[in-house]
């Protein structure tokens, strides 16, 4: 195969043999990956397929960001975690480092136990080259965007939510928007997987998707779903894929005259920004 | 007269009877020839939307957080409330979710 | 919530709360499959995240059949085993059994540390409800369809290689067709993922997509891809549904007058029957 | 002659200079009006398949695990070999997988 070129010692020529294989991806593909650093917002429904499928294909460095303890309730979709973590409640970053390293003891991962705010959101982000949200709130999706224009990183964000889901890359080339394009103007009363719950494997899927396009991103390999969004509906398993807008010249974080920039974005209240509609009534709960 | 498919989803077909797909048959507006996205949501409140219109629309436009998909085309791309519709396009209301 | 009816005791009703919020889903969804058994033929990198989201959300039995150990070159996309059952060559039933408890220990997880044979697959398919085919080659697929077809057993069949998979529910009401009526005869130089490779994450997605399809089988919610089937391209994140063939009254298996039943199927050589081609030539691998 | 897209899929586009998609212009055969899918077999051999035909046709058809769609839909469903083909139209051919 010839890796020595690329830098893969024999273990991971053994260990990384079938992907090495796929001429698309090959000794280059997982060369690169071995030198990349991505970083994952949130270890929950999204992050747990997210972060075990980036451990397992060799990502150098993985990080991984929350400040949540296990609970009973995650279990149902929270696949990297364990009855064992949720009795003890140890924190999320703890339990899916060690379930990273249970399955791949060659890479580092880098445990982030803090909130995502405005305050640390830059320095958070900007060692890494690509950043995964897979967060499960409206306040901590703009923060993370906003810090990855900012930064200058690639975005692949996911969602879910009771039976549907949604996925795409931002931010990731001149032209391609970022999630602020796309959504100026917060919504109001969105719902939670507390509120509103949600099927477990639904964010399973959603956040494999995420791990495969973070790998494509972080490889320049195939086309990312970029300016691209996938809608997926696990009633029917149906999966569609639309067009979405270009940057949008008067984004406030990618716009031609950004009011979001390195020097404001650290004190921005982004809890006052998701909140300031006055409408406070949430889509109901049948 | 134009024979529209609408769906709804992301939560928005709550409002809707918890029915995501529709197909309906929108007139024009008096002396007009076309069909617009603008013609098309007041046709929607008056007819499809019975209740809690402020969970569907903000002023003349949607509500923050819908996106709206015109043949599988983000509306931005095609003129927003002045986009024509035509007999047999798919126009999607969907509510970004963010739950994980 | 009023769970009490349909058996849910208050751990359940705690574990599972996220799920039992959604409408679709619900209590009677949760009641129906902490009483379903269903069995993962391969525990390998479709069974991987079969496995893990089946136990996460209560499935009440759930059987692995395998007769494999665990490698380090699995390790890329069999999240489920960890470098520790690779270096002791633990088998990847019991690897993938404990994995399944410490996530849900409520559950009953069964192994079937065999291979899927003729002679043994009417009696493996006959106790559970669903059978999920994550198996590896052709001769097995062939096997576990017909075993469902003699047993009455809808089939969630997946499939991945390279950057590409494949899903389908096969045999899951009067009229759907079975894999057989879909492939009457077999191919010839089908490739494997040991010679053609496979990028980990795909076969995590098509998995995780087999995982929702067996649980809205077994619970009756929602349209399964019933006579359909969903293609997946990893490289440009494209994601087809077409429709297939009815039911083929002159399929062997579920036709007018099937010639592999109760009593031939036993007997029947299903190796031969794949490599009965002349033609020995596999697609190349560049 | 119809303009059609065709695509290869499942490993078959090594067949194909490992390109899964070609937009291809082909003649009805002499005297008829209609293309149909089994003149397409025989244009795809003598124009875009250059080398190891048995990997691709078996007989006057597809060789065995190759699953054939017109516009999303199995052939079967619309006549195989007898389906015509019409202008726009989207013929897949796909390897079927079985790795896992
Ligand atoms: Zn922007
Ligand atoms: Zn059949």
């Amino acid at each position: 195969i010839g890796s020595e070129s690329h830098g893969l010692d024999k273990p991971q020529v053994e260990r990384y043999s079938r992907q090495l294989l796929v001429p698309a991806f090959g000794v280059a593909g997982q060369g690169t990956l071995c030198c990349a650093s991505i970083l994952v917002v949130g270890a929950g429904g999204l992050g747990s397929p997210v972060l075990l499928y980036l451990a397992a294909a060799g990502v150098g460095t993985l990080g991984i960001a929350d400040d949540d303890v296990v609970e009973q309730s995650n279990l149902h979709r929270q696949v990297i975690h364990t009855e064992a973590a949720a009795e003890a409640g140890n924190p999320k970053t703890t339990s899916a480092k060690e379930a990273c390293q249970r399955i791949n003891s060659s890479i580092k991962v880098v445990e982030h136990r803090t909130r995502f705010t405005a305050a640390n959101a830059l320095d958070l982000v900007r060692p890494y080259d690509v950043i995964v949200d897979a967060s499960d709130n409206v306040a901590t999706r703009y923060v993370v965007n906003d810090a990855c224009v900012v930064a200058g990183k690639p975005l692949v964000s996911g969602a879910a939510l009771g039976m549907e889901g949604q996925l795409a890359v931002y931010h990731d080339r001149p032209g391609a928007p970022c999630y602020r394009c796309m959504f100026p103007v917060p919504p109001v009363g969105a719902r939670r997987c507390a509120d509103a719950g949600v099927l477990g494997v639904v964010p399973g899927i959603i956040g494999s998707l995420q791990a495969l396009e973070a790998i494509k991103v972080a490889t320049g390999i195939g086309e990312p779903l970029s300016a691209r969004m996938l809608i997926f509906d696990a009633l029917t398993t149906r999966l569609q894929t639309v067009k979405l807008r270009g940057r949008s010249a008067t984004c406030a974080a990618c716009g031609d005259q950004p009011t979001i920039t390195a020097e404001t974005l650290p004190s921005f209240d982004y809890a006052h920004f998701v909140s300031a509609d006055t409408d406070p009534s949430p889509l109901p709960v049948l | 007269m134009v024979e529209i498919n609408l769906e709804f989803s992301g939560g928005l077909e709550l409002l809707f009877g918890d029915v995501k797909q529709h197909k309906v048959q929108v007139p024009a507006k008096d002396g007009a020839i076309q069909v617009l996205i603008s013609d098309l949501l007041v046709w929607i409140r008056g007819n499809l939307l019975k209740e809690r219109p402020e969970m569907f629309l903000k002023g003349d436009s949607v509500r923050p957080g819908i996106l709206v998909l015109i043949n599988d085309c983000d509306w931005e791309l095609c003129g927003r409330l002045a986009s024509p519709v035509e007999d047999g396009d798919t126009v999607v209301f969907i509510s970004t979710l963010h739950g994980g």
